[in-house]
C-alpha cells in the first residue's frame, strides 16, 4: 500500500516492523500501537475542537448577524488559541461545601466519555480504534459516562443552580436514551450486526434512504442528549445561571467547554456513520484517505445542521421536553421498529428501489398518522394555563386596569 | 489463565458485602445499593459458569440468566426508588428505621 | 502470574473495595458514586470472561441507567444528600461478623468442591456471536418463555414505577 | 353447497331462514328499522324462492305422492331407536307450500308500508298503542298523516317467527314437527293479536284467542299421543303411506265409546282443527282477533294459521277416512266435520250479513269458508276441499290487505279531517271507488272470488267443486252449503256496496286517498291469482271449459287418496252456485246500494227485527260461554282455591310446620349453641389474641431484622442440608 493512499496503516506497519526489528516482543509491539493509537487519536480529536469552536462561533455570528472573532489572525482563527492560553492560566476555584471527588473527577468524564465514542468509530475502510462486534451499544453506554459527568458536576458543586442543572441532566438523559436506542436498532436490523463497520460496510444504499423518520428521530435525540439547543434546559443561561459548570472555572470549565463542542461534533459523526454511509464514496474502497475524507465531509453538513438549529431554534421549557419524548420520539420509534422489522422481512434485499420506495412510504405513514393523532389529541386536551401572566411593570401612581386573565 | 475459585470467591465476596448493605444501612438508598452489589455477583457466578463449563455446543444459558437478571434489576430498581420517593414524600424521611407501619 | 491475573486481581480488589465503600460512605452521594466504580469492576471482570457484550451492557443497564437513577433518587431526598450522620444501624459488627463467618463457611464449603479450581477451555466463536444469544432468547425450545415473562415483568414495573412516584398533589385541581 | 342448494336442502332452508331473521331482528338490529324490515323481507324472499325451487322440482317428479321429496334427520333417542326429524314434499305440501308462500311474501311486503315505514315518528306515540299521527307542514297547509309504527321492528321481529311457524308445519315430515309449528304459530297469534297491548280489548282478545286454541290444542296433543303409542312413529309416510297400518287403526276398537282407534284420533286431531280454524264451539276467537294490526289478520286468518286447521286434517284424512270408500256410510269423524262444518259455514254467513265492521265481516266469512272445506272434508270432496283452501287462501289474503287498505284510507281522511269516528265501520264509508281505485278493483275482484262469481273467478271453481261433492254424498249438507253460500255473495255484495258504492257518508270518507305501492302493490298480485288460480282446477266434466282444462289439480291432489277419485258430472250443484252466487249479488247490490246516512238503520234490521239484533250479537254466544264457562272458572279459582284450599288448608299446614321448626331450633340454641359451640369459638378466639399479644412483640416493623432472620433461617438450612448430603 502506499502512504498517500493510506497513511496510517502504512505509519502502523513501519512501527511495528520498527520495533521488532529493536526486538520488541509482538504483545508488546502491539500496546505500544495501541497506546500510540490512542493518543493519537484523542489529541486530534482534541486539536480538532479547537477548529470547531471557531467554526462554531464564526457560524453563529453569521447567523446571529454579527461578524463573530475576527482580530487574531486571518478570519480571527487564531482566537480560540487565544481563550486556551488565557483558560490555561487562570485560577482554580473550589467552592467551599463543594464535594471534592466527584467535583474534579466531573470533568475528566465530561471528556473522556466523549473521547471513548471515537474509539469504535471507522473513519475508513481500514481505518478505526478497534473493531468492536458491539459497537453501537458501546456508543450508548459510554455516552452515558459523560452525562454521569455532567451529574457529579452537578452535584458536586455546591450550588443549586448546578444542582437543577444536574437534576435535568438525569431526566434528559434516562428519556432521551430510549427512542435513541429504539431507533439505532433499525441500521442494526438492516446491517445484521452490532459492529459500527459492518453497518458501514452494509450500507450500499445509505440507511436514511431506508429510514428516513428513524435517521431524523436519531438525529433529534442525539442532539437533545448532548444537550445543544433547542435541548440545552441543562445549561438554560436564563434561568440556571449556567448550569452545571457555574461554579467551575480554568481548565475544568475549558474541559466542559470541548466536552460540548465535541459531543455535538461526535453525534454528528456518528449520525453520518450510522445513516450516511460513514466513510462510503466513489473510490473510498481503494483510496482509504478518500473515505476519511467524505466522512469529514458528511459530518461537517451534519454538524452545520445542528449549529443552524441551535442558533434558530428558541428554548423548550423543561415539561415540553419530556412530553416531547415520552409522549411522542418514544411510542412513535417503537411503532417504526415493529413496522420496519416486518417491511423488511416482507422485501426480498436486491429490490433496492421498491424496498427505498416502501420504507419511504411506510415512514411517512407513520409521521402523518402520529402528527394527525398529536393534534387530535392537543384539540382534546388544550394545554391548561398554570399560571397567570405576571403584570406589567408600572408606576404606582399610574392605574392599569387588568382584565381577569392577566392581560392588559 | 484464572482458576474458577478465583471467581467464585470474588462473587461469594461481593454477595456478602451486599447483603452487610442491605441489613445495616439505615437510608433506603443504601440498602438498594446492596441489593445491586448482590445482583452483580450473581451475575458473576453465572457468567464464570457459563465460562468454564462451556461445551462445544454454542450454548447461551447462563448468558441469558444475566440477561434476564439485567432486565429484573432494572425493573426492581425503578420500583425500588419509585416506592422510595413516594415513602419520602408521604413520611419526609428515608430511613428504615422509622419507616415501621408494621411494627406489632 | 500471567497478565489476566494481574488484571483480574486489580478489577477485583476495586470492586471489592469500592463495594465497601458503597456499603459504609457515610454520604449518600458518595456510596452511588462508589456504586458506578464497583460496578465498572465488575464490567472488567466480565470482559475478563470474554462476555464483551455484557460488559457493555453492565455498563450501559448499572452506570448508565440503574446508577444514575440512584443517584436521582438520592437527589430527590434531600435527607440522605445532606445526611452527615451514621448510616448504619447500631449492630452493625454483628452482622460484618456474622457474614464474614458466612463467607468462609462458604468457601470452605465450596472448596471441597472438586471443579473448584477448574481452568476456562477454549470458546467456540459462536458462543461470542450475540447472534446466537438472540436467536436462544426467542427460541421457542429456548428461552422464549422467559423472555416473554421478563418483557411483561418490565413493563408492569414501569407502569408501577410510574404510578408509585406520580405526585398525586398534581392531580386535585 | 350443492347439498344446500339440493331440492332436500332448500326445503331445510325455507322454514329456517325466516327463524334465523328472527333471531337477528331480536337480537341485533331491533334498533333499526330499515335493516329489521329489510331482513324480514329478504328471509320472506329467500323463502320464497326456495319454495318455488323445490315445487318446480317437486311437480317434475311423476307419481309425487308415492314417493315424495324427504330428507331425514336424527332428532331424539327415544329409548333405542331414533326419533327422525325430517323434511317432506308431497303433493298437498306442495299446494299449501305454494300459496303459503306467496301470501306470506305478499303480507311482509305489505306490512311495510301498512305500518308507514318511512312516515316520521310522533312523539306522542307509544310502545303498544297504534300510532297517533303527526302533524306536519306540507307545502303550505298544515295536516296529520300517518306516523310510524312505534314498535316496528318487533312487528317484523313477530312475522318473521310466524313465517317460521308456518312453514315448518307446511314443510315438515312427521305430526311433531307440526304441532311445533302450531304450538309456535298459536303463540305468535297472542303476541300479534296483542301487539298494541296498550288497548284492553287487545289484550282481552289475545288472551282469549290463547286460551280458546288451547282447548283444541289439548284434544289435538291428546290424539298425537294415542297415534305415538299405538304406531310407534309420527312419520306421515309411516303412518298414511301404509294401509295396514290404517287397516288395523280403522278396525281395532278404542276404549271410548265403542270408536275405532282411527275414528277416536280422527275426532282428537279435529278437535285440534276446531280449535285453530276457528270451527262452531271455538269460532269465538277470531272476530275478536281483529284487534291485531291488519297484515296479522290477513296472516292469521288467510294465509296461514287458519289454514293450517283445513291443513291438519287433509293431512290426515286418510287415517280419518280409514275404511271409507264413496258410497260407504261416512266414518264417525267425517260425519263430525261435515256437521260441524256445514253449520259453521251458514251459521257464521248469518253473522257475517249483520257485522258493521269491514274486518269482522270478513272474519265471520273467513270461518263460514273453513266451515266450507271441514265440510267438504266431511264428505269425502278430498281435492275440493284442498282446492277451496288453495284459492281461498289467494282471495280470503287479498280481502283482508284490501281492507287494510281501506282502512288505512279511511284513518288518513279520519286525521285530516279531525273527525272523531270508527274508521273500521262500514256505514263511515261509501263512495270509496273513486277515491282508491286499486283497493276498489281489487277488493272487487277478491269479493266476487269469495262470493264464487261464474266462470272467471277462483272462488266458483272451488265452491262448484265442493257443492258437487256434497251433492253426490248427503243433500242436507249441500242445501247447507247452498244457503251459506247465498249468504256469503249477500254480504259480500253489502259490503262491496257500503264500502265503495254509493256516495261518501263521512267527511272521513270523502278524504280518503290511496295506500302507497307498498300497499297496492301486493293486493294487484294477489288479485290476479285470486282470479287466476282457479283455472287450475276446471273439472273436465265441465261443459265448453271443461275440454280446455287439463285439470291436473284434483288428479294431482287425489293421487294422495288411496283410490280412485270418479267425477260423476251432474247439473244440478253447478246450477245451484250459478244461482245462489248471482241472486246473492244481486240482492245484496239491490238491499244496499242506497244507503244515505250513517246513522240509517240496516235495510235487514227493518225487515227482520230482533232477529237481526240477534244474530248481530253473534247469537250471544260469548255471553253464554261467559257464564257457563268463564264465571264459574274465575269463582273456581278466587273463592275455591284461592280462599279456601289455599289460605286455610296449605297455609295451616306450612304454618304448622313452620312453628315445630322454630320449636326445635330454640331447644337447640339454648342447649346446643350457646354452651357448647359459641363456648369453643370463643375459647379459640381469646386463646389466639393472647398468642397473638405475647407473639407481637416479634414483630418490630424493622425490615432489615426480618431478612437478618430469614438469612440465619438460610444458614441454618445449608448447614443441615450440606450435612446430610455432602
Amino acid at each position: 500500500m502506499s502512504f498517500l493512499a493510506d497513511p496510517v496503516n502504512f505509519i502502523t506497519q513501519w512501527l511495528s516492523t520498527l520495533l521488532i526489528g529493536w526486538g520488541a516482543s509482538a504483545s508488546f509491539t502491539q500496546l505500544i500501537l495501541y497506546i500510540i493509537g490512542a493518543g493519537a487519536l484523542t489529541l486530534g480529536a482534541l486539536f480538532f475542537t479547537v477548529f470547531l469552536i471557531w467554526l462554531e462561533r464564526k457560524i453563529g455570528g453569521r447567523f446571529q448577524d454579527r461578524l463573530g472573532p475576527n482580530r487574531l489572525g486571518p478570519w480571527g482563527i487564531f482566537q480560540p488559541i487565544a481563550d486556551m492560553l488565557k483558560i490555561f492560566t487562570k485560577e482554580y476555584i473550589t467552592p467551599t461545601g463543594a464535594d471534592k471527588v466527584p467535583f474534579n473527577l466531573a470533568p475528566i468524564l465530561a471528556v473522556g466519555g466523549v473521547l471513548a465514542m471515537w474509539a469504535v468509530i471507522p473513519y475508513a475502510s481500514t481505518v478505526f480504534g478497534v473493531n468492536f462486534n458491539i459497537g453501537v451499544v458501546y456508543l450508548i453506554a459510554v455516552g452515558a459516562i459523560g452525562d454521569l459527568g455532567i451529574i457529579m458536576a452537578g452535584l458536586g458543586s455546591n450550588n443549586k443552580y448546578a444542582l437543577l442543572s444536574g437534576f435535568r441532566a438525569v431526566a434528559n438523559l434516562i428519556s432521551y436514551e430510549v427512542p435513541m436506542v429504539l431507533v439505532l436498532l433499525i441500521p442494526v436490523l438492516f446491517s445484521g450486526s452490532l459492529g459500527m463497520n459492518d453497518i458501514v460496510k452494509s450500507q450500499q444504499t445509505w440507511n436514511i434512504f431506508l429510514a428516513p423518520l428513524a435517521a431524523l428521530i436519531f438525529f433529534t435525540t442525539s442532539i437533545a442528549e448532548n444537550g445543544r439547543a433547542p435541548f440545552d434546559l441543562l445549561e438554560a443561561d436564563s434561568e440556571l445561571v449556567a448550569g452545571f459548570n457555574v461554579e467551575y472555572s480554568g481548565l475544568k470549565f475549558g474541559m466542559f467547554y470541548v466536552a460540548d463542542f465535541l459531543h455535538s461534533f461526535t453525534a454528528a459523526l456518528v449520525f453520518s456513520t450510522v445513516f450516511l454511509g460513514g466513510w462510503r464514496g466513489p473510490g473510498a474502497e481503494t483510496i482509504p484517505i478518500l473515505g476519511f475524507v467524505y466522512l469529514i465531509l458528511k459530518s461537517s453538513l451534519v454538524y452545520f445542521l445542528i449549529l443552524h438549529i441551535r442558533f434558530t431554534i428558541p428554548r423548550f421549557r423543561i415539561d415540553q421536553m419530556m412530553d416531547f419524548n415520552w409522549k411522542f420520539l418514544t411510542p412513535i420509534s417503537l411503532v417504526l421498529l415493529m413496522v420496519t422489522i416486518v417491511i423488511d422481512k416482507l422485501i426480498p434485499t436486491d429490490l433496492t428501489f421498491i424496498r427505498i420506495s416502501v420504507h419511504w412510504a411506510v415512514n411517512i405513514l407513520i409521521w402523518v398518522a402520529a402528527d394527525r393523532i398529536l393534534s387530535a389529541a392537543l384539540k382534546s386536551h388544550p394545554a391548561k394555563v398554570v399560571a397567570r401572566p405576571r403584570p406589567l411593570a408600572r408606576p404606582p401612581h399610574v392605574a392599569v386596569d387588568e382584565k381577569p386573565g392577566g392581560e392588559i | 489463565m484464572i482458576p474458577l475459585s478465583w471467581y467464585l470467591i470474588l462473587a461469594a465476596a461481593l454477595m456478602s458485602i451486599g447483603l452487610f448493605g442491605v441489613i445495616t444501612r439505615k437510608n433506603l438508598v443504601g440498602a438498594l445499593i446492596g441489593i445491586e452489589l448482590m445482583l452483580n455477583a450473581v451475575n458473576i457466578n453465572l457468567v464464570a459458569f457459563w465460562r468454564y463449563f462451556h461445551n462445544a455446543r454454542p450454548e447461551m444459558d447462563g448468558l441469558v440468566f444475566v440477561a434476564l437478571i439485567f432486565v429484573v434489576a432494572a425493573g426492581e430498581t425503578a420500583i425500588g426508588l419509585a416506592l422510595i420517593i413516594s415513602a419520602y414524600r408521604s413520611r419526609k424521611t428515608v430511613d428504615v428505621n422509622e419507616l415501621n407501619l408494621l411494627k406489632g | 502470574m500471567s497478565g489476566m491475573q494481574v488484571i483480574f486481581l486489580i478489577a477485583a480488589a476495586v470492586t471489592l473495595g469500592s463495594a465497601i465503600a458503597a456499603v459504609s460512605a457515610r454520604k449518600m452521594l458518595h456510596a452511588a458514586l462508589w456504586l458506578v466504580l464497583a460496578l465498572l469492576g465488575v464490567a472488567v471482570i466480565f470482559a475478563l470472561l470474554e462476555a464483551s457484550f455484557f460488559a457493555v451492557v453492565q455498563v450501559l443497564v448499572y452506570i448508565g441507567a440503574i446508577s444514575i437513577l440512584v443517584i436521582f433518587a438520592v437527589m430527590l431526598s434531600r435527607t440522605s444528600l445532606t445526611d452527615e450522620g451514621s448510616q448504619t444501624n447500631r449492630g452493625w459488627w454483628v452482622a460484618a461478623l456474622g457474614l464474614v463467618i458466612v463467607l468462609i463457611g462458604v468457601v470452605a464449603a465450596l472448596s471441597l468442591w472438586p471443579k473448584w479450581t477448574a481452568m476456562p477451555g477454549a470458546l467456540p466463536a459462536a458462543a461470542t456471536d450475540m447472534a446466537t444469544l438472540g436467536k436462544q432468547l426467542v427460541d421457542p425450545n429456548g428461552y422464549l418463555l422467559p423472555f416473554e415473562l421478563s418483557s411483561i415483568l418490565l413493563l408492569a414495573a414501569l407502569v408501577g414505577a410510574i404510578y408509585t412516584a406520580v405526585d398525586k398533589k398534581e392531580e386535585k385541581p | 353447497m350443492s347439498a344446500i342448494l339440493s331440492p332436500e336442502g332448500l326445503l331445510w332452508l325455507i322454514p329456517f331462514v325466516p327463524f334465523a331473521a328472527f333471531g337477528l331482528i331480536a337480537i341485533f338490529t331491533f334498533r333499526s328499522r330499515k335493516l329489521s324490515h329489510s331482513l324480514a323481507l329478504g328471509a320472506a324472499g329467500i323463502s320464497f324462492i326456495a319454495s318455488m325451487v323445490v315445487i318446480w322440482n317437486a311437480l317434475l317428479i311423476p307419481d309425487l305422492a308415492k314417493n315424495p321429496i324427504t330428507s331425514q334427520v336424527k332428532w331424539l333417542p327415544v329409548g333405542d331407536s331414533w326419533l327422525m326429524f325430517g323434511v317432506m314434499a308431497d303433493p298437498l305440501t306442495v299446494v299449501t307450500l305454494f300459496f303459503v308462500a306467496v301470501t306470506i311474501l305478499m303480507i311482509f311486503i305489505y306490512s311495510v308500508g301498512y305500518h308507514n315505514f318511512g312516515a316520521p315518528a310522533c312523539n306522542e306515540d307509544r310502545p303498544g298503542l297504534p300510532p297517533k299521527g303527526v302533524i306536519v307542514t306540507h307545502n303550505g297547509h298544515t295536516q296529520r298523516v300517518p306516523s310510524v309504527e312505534p314498535m316496528y321492528a318487533r312487528f317484523f321481529a313477530f312475522i318473521s317467527l310466524f313465517g317460521f311457524a308456518m312453514f315448518m308445519l307446511v314443510v315438515t315430515d312427521n305430526l311433531l314437527g307440526l304441532y311445533i309449528g302450531w304450538e309456535i304459530m298459536g303463540l305468535c297469534s297472542y303476541l300479534l293479536i296483542g301487539f298494541w297491548y296498550g288497548k284492553e280489548s287487545a289484550r282481552k282478545a289475545a288472551i282469549k284467542a290463547f286460551i280458546t286454541t288451547r282447548i283444541g290444542d289439548v284434544f289435538m296433543l291428546l290424539g298425537l299421543a294415542a297415534l305415538y303409542s299405538l304406531t310407534g312413529t309420527l312419520n306421515y309416510q309411516q303412518i298414511l303411506g301404509n294401509p295396514q297400518t290404517l287397516n288395523i287403526l280403522a278396525t281395532t276398537i278404542s276404549p271410548v265409546a265403542g270408536l275405532s282407534w282411527a275414528g277416536l284420533i280422527g275426532l282428537l286431531l279435529f278437535a285440534g282443527t276446531i280449535g285453530k280454524s276457528a270451527q262452531f264451539p271455538l269460532h269465538v276467537w277470531l272476530p275478536d282477533a281483529m284487534e291485531g294490526p291488519t297484515p296479522v289478520s290477513a296472516m292469521i286468518h288467510a294465509a296461514t294459521m287458519v289454514s293450517a286447521g283445513v291443513y291438519l286434517v287433509a293431512r290426515f284424512f286418510p287415517l280419518i277416512s280409514a275404511g271409507w270408500q264413496p258410497g260407504l256410510p261416512l266414518t264417525t269423524p267425517m260425519l263430525a266435520m261435515a256437521a260441524i262444518g256445514a253449520f259453521t259455514a251458514l251459521f257464521a254467513a248469518s253473522i257475517a250479513m249483520t257485522q258493521n265492521d269491514v274486518k269482522r265481516v270478513l272474519a265471520y266469512s273467513t270461518i263460514s269458508q273453513l266451515g266450507y272445506m271441514i265440510a267438504a272434508l266431511g264428505v269425502g270432496a278430498y281435492s275440493a276441499a284442498v282446492f277451496h283452501l288453495f284459492t281461498h287462501a289467494f282471495f280470503k289474503a287479498l280481502l283482508f290487505l284490501g281492507s287494510g287498505s281501506v282502512i288505512h284510507g279511511m284513518e288518513h281522511g279520519a286525521m285530516h279531517t279531525g273527525e272523531e269516528i270508527d274508521t273500521q265501520d262500514m256505514r263511515q264509508m261509501g263512495g270509496l271507488r273513486k277515491k282508491m281505485p286499486f283497493t276498489f278493483w281489487t277488493f272487487v275482484a277478491g269479493g266476487l272470488a269469495l262470493s264464487g262469481f261464474p266462470l272467471i273467478t277462483a272462488g266458483f271453481w272451488s265452491k262448484d267443486a265442493i257443492l258437487a261433492g256434497a251433492f253426490s254424498e248427503s243433500t242436507l249438507v249441500f242445501i247447507v252449503l247452498a244457503a251459506a253460500a247465498l249468504l256469503t255473495a249477500f254480504y259480500t255484495a253489502r259490503q262491496i256496496s257500503l264500502v265503495f258504492l254509493g256516495a261518501a257518508r263521512s267527511k272521513s270518507a270523502a278524504h280518503a286517498v290511496e295506500s302507497r305501492p307498498a300497499m297496492t302493490v301486493p293486493l294487484v298480485i294477489l288479485a290476479l291469482f285470486a282470479i287466476a288460480a282457479g283455472w287450475i282446477g276446471i273439472p273436465k266434466t265441465f261443459p265448453l271449459l271443461g275440454r280446455l282444462s287439463a285439470d291436473g289439480f284434483s288428479s294431482f291432489i287425489g293421487s294422495m287418496l288411496p283410490y280412485e277419485v270418479v267425477e260423476k258430472l251432474s247439473s244440478v250443484p253447478l246450477i245451484t252456485s250459478l244461482f245462489v252466487a248471482l241472486g246473492g249479488l244481486l240482492l245484496g247490490w239491490i238491499a244496499y246500494r242506497n244507503i244515505k246516512k250513517a246513522t240509517q238503520k240496516d235495510p235487514l234490521e227493518i225487515s227482520l227485527g230482533s232477529v237481526y239484533r240477534f244474530v248481530q250479537h253473534k247469537y250471544f254466544v260469548d255471553e253464554l260461554y261467559e257464564i257457563v264457562f268463564i264465571r264459574p272458572s274465575i269463582w273456581f279459582a278466587e273463592v275455591f282455591v284461592a280462599k279456601w284450599m289455599d289460605q286455610v288448608v296449605l297455609d295451616g299446614i306450612l304454618n304448622g310446620i313452620g312453628k315445630i321448626g322454630i320449636g326445635i331450633g330454640n331447644v337447640l340454641r339454648s342447649g346446643f349453641d350457646l354452651p357448647v359451640v359459641n363456648g369453643a369459638a370463643d375459647g379459640i378466639a381469646g386463646g389466639t389474641r393472647k398468642m397473638g399479644s405475647f407473639l407481637r412483640k416479634l414483630e418490630t416493623g424493622k425490615v432489615q431484622q426480618y431478612m437478618t432472620g430469614a438469612l440465619m433461617g438460610l444458614v441454618v438450612l445449608f448447614i443441615i442440608l450440606y450435612s446430610i448430603f455432602k
